[in-house]
């Protein structure tokens, strides 16, 4: 069993604590070298690593869900380290310091850490400031409804298919329209009337593709769990359609 | 701390969206601060005695105490509302378009595919105009309700019927 | 009427949902009454010389005017909510912080700086509340989304423009 790392309080219940305290691994690295008090432009690439490890091993160990951006950091704090162990061959080479990428990158998170936390201390409305307001008394005059354009709507569908589609990585299915149209009415007809004989739900004159829209409507209603169907126990009985109680479900 | 009372109770009542009563204006108080009935009503005094060189009056309503606009003023104040034509928010248009075109949608659903949580003033106010409503119960935990259109909403987009809403891909005809 | 003029602009700000414009002030005064911005300017400082001994003040942010309670009431006017102050986690300040220091700014160089990946819901709470909105699309292969802050967060966080954010120190050179 590994050692915990001396400095870094853990609460003996919650060792994921360890792993949300972190922002990633540029925010553990971080934190390693702040809380020795070095400077970042030139890091002890041995002696971090090794208490970087030491926290990824521990995480490892509690079979804590490791994110990937953890190893990739421990392979290229390895690289580092073994590069600068390589004799240098060449002049050029010392100046080319196999750290100064990382110290790029931890400056740099350094920086947006900073910008973060400028960010909180500003003064902001719900905590420091609210808007100020009176009430009004005048004559309520007949305020004007907004106006909606059928475009518009259209246009605010396809954004918000669009951003769903973006942070998932299913698109969302596209369901043709007139099913789910269908839907609406069968629950409607269902509102006026309680109990519904299955025929009643279909309109030949729709012809076979009304037919077929109906009866997909009636099974993404069943599935969903908002109607059911009942048959008296005779083997022609006609079915009956109602909303779902709590006992059906 | 008499005069700090009365710019307290301003700060206090300027924030509020309803009138508040003597109790629960003693209630911003922390206990160690407490303050009595007596002491309060000095400091609405005093808060309506300064307001009276101010635009707007301490007025008590039978709910409690609330700061209003002075009648002088609503010639100004009553341009607010004669603003260019108002306008919906986004979310109320996303919301309202994935109730037409995803029905019957619970709030859950609506959530899902949002990815934040459904603005509750949003539903009133689709409640309000008579677009949604609920059609039902899925019959699930919980027995969400399921939203729809209604006439109306098919009225007002001069819709005969929900299969008459544009698909997707007639946006670009339209938009041209 | 010069007094006067200050007491009405009160009462406009005071009724106002948002931060108000001088155009948009200007546009409370009937034509007879026309007043230019010197003259409004002139009402607004005397607001804010006399709200000097109320508990809200007259500030001017990126979209205009508003009146807002002093910092030093925060403490009680807090208790009309039922929680503390909203909190914002550290990846959610610093996606935030990204995105206004260093717009435009795509997801991918996010996702470089801070080391991992950006959280969608982080992004999706940031768009919702208006506070990041996408400027373009970067032309590189992919054409990804370049974003950037709106006014709404200048507005909260009481800035007048992007150059109010605080300075950042300065990146330093490695040492050889």
């Amino acid at each position: 069993m590994h050692r915990f790392p001396e400095d870094l309080y853990i609460p003996p219940d919650a060792l994921e604590i360890i792993l949300d305290a972190f922002e990633g691994p540029l925010d553990l690295l971080l934190y390693l070298i702040k809380r020795q008090n070095l400077d970042i432009r030139d890091i002890p690439i041995a002696e971090i690593t090794r208490q970087y490890m030491d926290y990824v091993e521990l995480m490892k160990e509690f079979r804590l869900d490791l994110a990937a951006e953890y190893l990739v950091m421990a392979a290229l704090l390895a690289e580092i380290k073994s590069r600068l162990l390589l004799p240098r061959l060449s002049q050029k080479q010392e100046e080319d310091d196999p750290r100064a990428e990382l110290v790029r990158r931890l400056q740099e998170y350094e920086q947006c850490k900073q910008a973060a936390e400028a960010l909180d201390q500003l003064p902001r409305l719900e905590r420091e400031h609210w808007q100020v307001q009176t009430a009004m008394e005048v004559p309520k005059q007949d305020k004007p409804l907004p106006e909606v354009d059928l475009k518009e709507l259209l246009v605010a569908f396809q954004a918000v298919l669009k951003r769903a589609a973006q942070f998932k990585s299913h698109q969302v299915q596209r369901e043709p329209l007139s099913i789910r149209a269908r839907m609406t009415k069968v629950l409607l007809a269902l509102q006026a009337k309680s109990e519904l004989a299955f025929s009643e739900l279909f309109t030949l004159e729709e012809g076979r593709r009304g037919v077929v829209v109906s009866l997909m409507a009636i099974l993404e209603l069943l599935k969903a769990h908002v109607i059911e169907i009942s048959q008296a126990d005779e083997v022609y009985a006609p079915l009956y359609i109602r909303l779902a109680t709590a006992e059906s479900a | 701390m008499n005069t700090e009372l009365a710019l307290i109770l301003e700060a206090i009542l300027l924030t509020a969206d309803k009138p508040l009563s003597l109790e629960q204006l003693a209630s911003f108080f922390a206990e160690e601060q407490a303050i009595d009935k007596t002491a309060l009503k000095q400091g609405l005094k005093q808060l309506a005695e300064q307001t009276q060189t101010r635009s707007f009056e301490l007025i008590e309503t039978a709910s409690g105490y609330r700061l209003q606009t002075k009648q002088a003023y609503s010639h100004w104040v009553i341009k607010h509302q004669e603003e260019k034509a108002p306008k919906y928010s986004r979310v109320f248009l996303e919301t309202l378009a994935l109730i037409a075109w995803r029905q019957p949608i619970t709030r859950a659903e609506i959530e899902e595919i949002r990815g934040v949580a459904v603005n509750a003033n949003v539903l009133r106010a689709l409640l309000e105009r008579e677009w949604i409503r609920v059609l039902g119960h899925k019959e699930v935990p919980g027995r969400p309700e399921l939203l729809g259109t209604t006439k109306q909403f098919l009225d007002y987009f001069k819709l005969k019927s929900l299969e008459d809403l544009p698909q997707l891909e007639e946006l670009k005809e339209l938009v041209m």
